[in-house]
């Protein structure tokens, strides 16, 4: 890790103290090392997925086979799926600043319960292990998708058992890690933190806590029946035995619509903490913000449907589903609000973390309101299973939950590590991650109205431009975020200045902290008497 | 750290009674089957295990002597399952 | 220094409580899954739902329902019993609780066993001719108690160490929460059972 | 400005109604907070405002962006619905026909028995679509008309349509299915009525096909082997019979002749002697689903004159 040249890295929860580093680190039960351990793994696996995207694009680059067949090509979205839904998004922004910052921002000292956290990120790795090795052993790459849609997975030559079990096992270490961070927010706030005096990162995490606990057993279990019925032959999805397809859609579907909630969530709450901070200005309405999590993760629970108006639901499900879908837009919608709101009347510094912050507004909105042609019935019809879903995707997923991962990064960086970063480097960064995150996604809203279906290793040559440009973009966002990881590693680790207590003027809790924080992060617990936005 | 001293302590006797009770409720669901009630029977068989279970989670899991939030979070997870089951039978009983 | 820093210990009963109940939760909704299958199928095919659970033994069926709600109130009584700080009497009932278990899974066995003796078992050829939704009742039982056998085997593992925890003091009226969690997890698996006892056994 | 091409049904209608009234809104709640929030960096940026306001909400403007949205996606929700509507509300007197998709093709069947690659439809003249598959599930698209709907093994899902304009029109899988999935088109031909017409008679019920090949194709064979010799992910079928095969068993290289024996064996296990250029672990076996005696019925056919 970083060198400890300072007074302060010297006091901090990274020195050693002489131990083993590896054991000092592997074995670490303190939440800040557990974070770091979830930063380190999860942007590896960040690589990983995006070297394979970037692999998908190439191949799309023109029609006809570019640089790999088709049953490659199946296998590659297929891991990069796994790897970017079950590694990199869902543990995401909970895992890494949630398990850095929950306890402090609430004045506690650890979470609830500190060896079940390490245990959630040994299961972590090992469920990232078994989902890589699926990709070597056995009978070749598991080609379903991640979305593992019977009858077609249970049916496959590929090595679906071992990639199904692999989302089983991080589901548990999800689970735990929900689990442990409900417990934390009820019994460990610092005295006076009543709920309405709780930081609303923390009420985000304590919602999609909820979802994570409540949603991921009933995917857990659906993957077991994957498992017998390519294994013991059970028939509940197989329509030769009896089975009906959809009920395995229905029942993948209950996990992984919340499970979007469960990425978006915390995006949401990083981007509430953000922009106070530099609107220098009182959350508007903190009440609305923090119950409308609440709501989000409630309702978004019973929209699983909307993933399956054209599979032959009954016409009743169908229209029950598109209509609670429009409801939990409204939510969603408060949120935007009051976030601009917040900057009227401020006092604005423009700096690398609001930059990501205003770029996650703007993306958000698109993945959002697109979402809505996707929920409204009659245009679902024809935008199902296309590009256009694609580009809807990744604009909530990377460009809602990525940039607010990126916002957090360099918000938080310095109290992390203790090292402030170039910020004139970063804004470049941010420039090119954003141009070319727009040129990869926008074209294939494009293409995707025009009737590109997706997950196709070919097309029709009517959608080359679109492809063309969409791989384009590719090149320019994989530069991008080369240069910033270039910039948070390498160059800070050289040339970064010490970073001060509170960079930013913030007045959440961990500002009051050293950058970076002891290991028992308060000398006393703080009595709090006020929400933390009242500039 | 109040609550710890307090600990209520549920005799040997209570626990005995209702053991019997859930016994005899079993043999009651049994004996039902040997009456002919068509559909019913399910129905019958699903009120006296829920029932059971509700006496199992009252006094063997103490909820009795619970906090408020523990006993609405166990409420609320058989209703969120309810609700699950309501909504998947939306695309079942329509289709 | 870092280590055994008295500011990180932290102790809080209720809070490993509530932890317990959530995990319980993930439990029950495990299980509401296969419910959620039964249901649908059920629903679908009631006639073979039928006749196929005539072939189950339904006397070994609430034998083990007996079974089991006697072990959970055996386990309920140890605490009681700890609390009492009468350790030999806590000692006794959690055992008195493993046998049942233990009992508990040698019944499952003859019957599952017996199943497969027979031929019905999924992937067998006899299961294949069978009409569909018989089919779908035997692997939905096979799958069901399968899975609530293995959590018995995970009931009885935690209830072992327990049980030594007892014997050597480390669980006792002060710090009981162990204990109680442990119990909480083994109603958990009564009750999953008073639920799939009637689904499988009592639907004739 | 409007990126997609007319839709040519009479559901078009209804989906680029809902289409672009969402287009509109979403663009003005796009630019407008767009717009509203960088104006107010720039406005209340520190240089120019160096002092911030101490305002924590105003009830009166939440309560108007909760209820507003509400009403405006309450609307949406209804377009929504009421573009869809009419897509399960088949007319009586449609013409059936029947579709069926496998791994990775389409075949269409008509009321007369025709059965057809491609799918042809008179203009103007209500179709219903009843669809199942032969193995997983797939998805019919067709864009120009702004209909999809999965093909599902175990049930039938239908879709109907007016076409409303003569043309050629791209069919295609939406549902990912494998290997192939991407190939997996056709093409949807909307002809005059009359033109329909003598093209649905030009069909002699009397014909009769093979019955190997009846078997190799209800069991979705010729996805993977074709039939007119070029190489898709299997072999093709034609002049299999008796041809020298360098087959890998057991790891090594020899070279068999496709007869009898060889056929029964490679049905039925597959991955036991795989011809060299083909992966392993594609086909499964089919001891269980093709009998015997279809079997012969197969190696009857590939000894027949067209297959030779």
């Amino acid at each position: 890790m970083a060198k400890l040249d300072t007074p302060a890295l010297e006091q901090s929860f990274l020195n050693n103290h002489g131990k083993n580093p590896i054991r000092a680190w592997l074995f670490s039960t303190d939440h800040k090392r557990i974070g770091i351990l979830y930063l380190l793994s999860i942007g590896f696996f960040f690589l990983v997925g995006g070297l394979l995207g970037g692999l998908m694009r190439i191949e799309l680059i023109a029609p006809g086979e570019t640089i790999m067949d088709p049953q490659t090509y199946n296998g590659v979205f297929t891991v990069h799926g796994l790897i970017m839904i079950f590694l990199v998004v869902i543990p995401g922004l909970s895992a890494v600043f949630g398990n850095f910052f929950l306890p402090i921002l609430i004045g506690a000292r650890d979470v609830a319960f500190p060896k079940l956290n390490l245990l959630s990120w040994w299961l972590y790795i090992f469920g990232a292990i078994l989902a890589i090795s699926s990709q070597f052993l056995g009978s070749g790459a598991p080609d379903t998708g991640w979305t593992f849609y019977a009858p077609y997975s249970t049916e496959t030559g590929s090595n679906v058992v071992l990639a199904v079990f692999s989302a089983f096992v991080l589901g548990f270490s999800s689970i735990l890690t929900g689990l442990n961070f409900i417990v934390t927010v009820h019994r460990m706030r610092a005295p006076g933190m009543t709920w309405f005096k709780m930081p609303l990162f923390p009420w985000s995490l304590y919602a999609t806590a909820w979802i994570q606990v409540l949603a991921t057993p009933i995917v857990g279990v659906t993957f077991l029946m994957i498992v017998a019925e390519r294994l013991f032959q059970i028939g509940f999805f197989d329509p030769s035995l009896g089975g009906d397809p959809l009920l395995y859609q229905h029942l993948f579907w209950i996990y992984s619509h919340p499970a979007v909630y469960i990425m978006i969530l915390p995006a949401m709450g990083v981007v509430t903490e953000i922009i106070p901070t530099f609107a220098k200005k009182h959350i508007f309405g903190y009440k609305a913000i923090a119950l409308s999590s609440l709501a989000i993760a409630a309702v978004g629970y019973f929209v699983w449907g909307h993933h399956m108006y054209t599979a032959g639901m009954s016409g009743t499900a169908r229209w029950f589903f598109s209509f609670l879908t429009f409801i939990v837009a409204v939510p969603s919608a408060i949120k935007v609000f009051n976030w601009v709101a917040t900057m009227h009347k401020g006092s604005i510094t423009v700096r690398t973390p609001f930059l990501y912050t205003l770029a996650f507004i703007f993306l958000f909105m698109i993945g959002g309101l697109t979402g809505l042609w996707l929920g409204a019935l009659a245009t679902n019809v024809h935008l199902h299973d296309t590009a256009f879903v694609v580009a809807h995707f990744h604009y909530i997923i990377f460009g809602g939950m990525g940039f607010a991962f990126f916002a957090g990064l360099h918000y938080w960086y310095p109290k992390m590590f203790g090292k402030m970063y170039d910020e004139k480097l970063a804004n470049v960064a941010f420039v090119i991650i954003f141009i070319g995150f727009n040129l990869l996604y926008f074209p294939l809203f494009i293409i995707g109205m025009q009737g590109m279906p997706r997950r196709y290793a070919d097309y029709l040559p009517e959608y080359t431009g679109g492809h063309f440009w969409s791989t384009m973009g590719a090149i320019v966002l994989i530069t991008g975020a080369l240069l910033m990881i270039y910039n948070l590693i390498i160059r800070t680790r050289k040339k970064g200045t010490p970073a001060e207590m509170n960079p930013w003027g913030g007045k959440s809790l961990e500002w009051t902290l050293e950058s970076p924080p002891k290991e028992h992060n308060f000398d006393e617990i703080p009595t709090i008497t006020e929400n933390p936005y009242n500039y | 750290m109040d609550d710890k001293n307090k600990k209520h302590i549920t005799s040997y006797q209570t626990y005995g009674i209702v053991l019997v009770g859930l016994l005899i409720l079993t043999f009651i669901s049994v004996g039902v089957t040997w009456i002919e009630l068509g559909p019913l029977t399910v129905t019958v068989a699903l009120l006296v295990a829920s029932v059971k279970v509700f006496i199992v989670l009252t006094y063997f899991m103490h909820l009795k002597y619970d906090s408020l939030f523990i006993k609405l979070m166990v409420a609320g997870i058989f209703i969120l399952f309810a609700v699950i089951i309501v909504i998947t039978f939306l695309d079942y009983w329509f289709r | 220094m870092a280590h055994s820093n008295p500011l990180l210990e932290h102790r809080d009963d209720e809070g490993a409580k509530i932890g317990m109940w959530i995990f319980i939760f993930t439990e029950i909704l495990l299980f509401g899954g296969l419910f959620l299958v039964y249901a649908v199928f059920r629903n679908q095919y009631s006639e073979d739902f039928h006749t196929a659970a005539f072939e189950l033994n339904a006397f070994v069926g609430t034998l083990n329902t007996v079974i089991l709600l006697c072990s959970s109130a055996t386990v309920a009584m140890s605490i009681t019993a700890v609390l009492k700080k009468d350790r030999k009497t806590a000692m006794i009932l959690l055992g008195i609780t493993l046998v049942l278990a233990l009992v508990f899974m040698v019944n499952k066995y003859f019957e599952w066993s017996h199943k497969i003796h027979e031929g019905i078992y999924p992937g067998s050829e006899l299961m294949a001719d069978l009409e569909r939704g018989e089919l779908l009742f035997f692997s939905l039982y096979y799958f069901m108690t399968g899975l609530h056998a293995l959590h018995i085997l995970i009931g009885m593992t935690i209830l072992t160490v327990i049980l030594f925890k007892v014997r050597n003091g480390s669980v006792n009226d002060d710090k009981i929460v162990l204990l109680e969690n442990g119990g909480l997890y083994w109603h958990l698996v009564d009750l999953i059972w008073i639920f799939l006892f009637p689904l499988l056994y009592l639907i004739t | 400005m409007y990126p997609i091409t007319p839709g040519v049904s009479n559901l078009a209608e209804g989906v680029d109604k809902t289409f672009m009234i969402l287009f509109a809104i979403s663009l003005f709640f796009l630019i407008g907070i767009t717009i509203v929030m960088l104006w107010f960096v720039y406005k209340y940026h520190k240089k120019r405002h160096p002092v911030p306001s101490k305002s924590k909400g105003n009830n009166t403007l939440e309560v108007i962006w909760i209820v507003f949205p509400t009403i405006i996606v309450l609307i949406l929700f209804y377009y929504g619905w009421i573009g869809f509507k009419p897509m399960r509300d088949v007319p009586e007197g449609a013409r059936e026909v029947k579709v069926i998709g496998y791994m990775w093709d389409w075949d269409f069947e008509y009321e007369n028995g025709k059965r057809s690659k491609d799918l042809y439809l008179a203009k103007d003249e209500p179709v219903k679509l009843n669809m199942v598959s032969l193995d997983v599930i797939h998805s019919l698209y067709i864009p120009a008309f702004r209909v999809k709907e999965d093909v599902v093994p175990g049930q039938t899902n239908f879709m109907w349509f007016i076409p409303s304009q003569v043309g050629q029109y791209e069919v295609l899988c939406a549902e990912y299915c494998g290997l192939r999935h991407s190939f997996m088109d056709a093409k949807a031909y909307v002809m005059e009525p009359e033109e329909f017409q003598s093209w649905l008679a030009d069909f002699d019920p009397e014909e009769t096909e093979h019955k190997g090949l009846i078997i190799v194709r209800n069991n979705a064979c010729t996805g993977c082997h074709s039939l007119d010799g070029s190489k898709l992910v299997g072999s093709t079928f034609k002049g299999l019979y008796n041809a020298d095969r360098n087959v890998t068993e057991d790891g090594k290289q020899i070279t068999v002749k496709a007869d009898d024996e060889y056929l029964l064996e490679s049905i039925y296990e597959p991955n036991r002697k795989l011809v060299e250029g083909y992966p392993a672990n594609v086909m499964q076996s089919y001891r269980k689903i093709i009998t015997d005696e279809d079997v012969m019925h197969i190696i009857d056919w590939l000894k027949s004159e067209e297959m030779r």
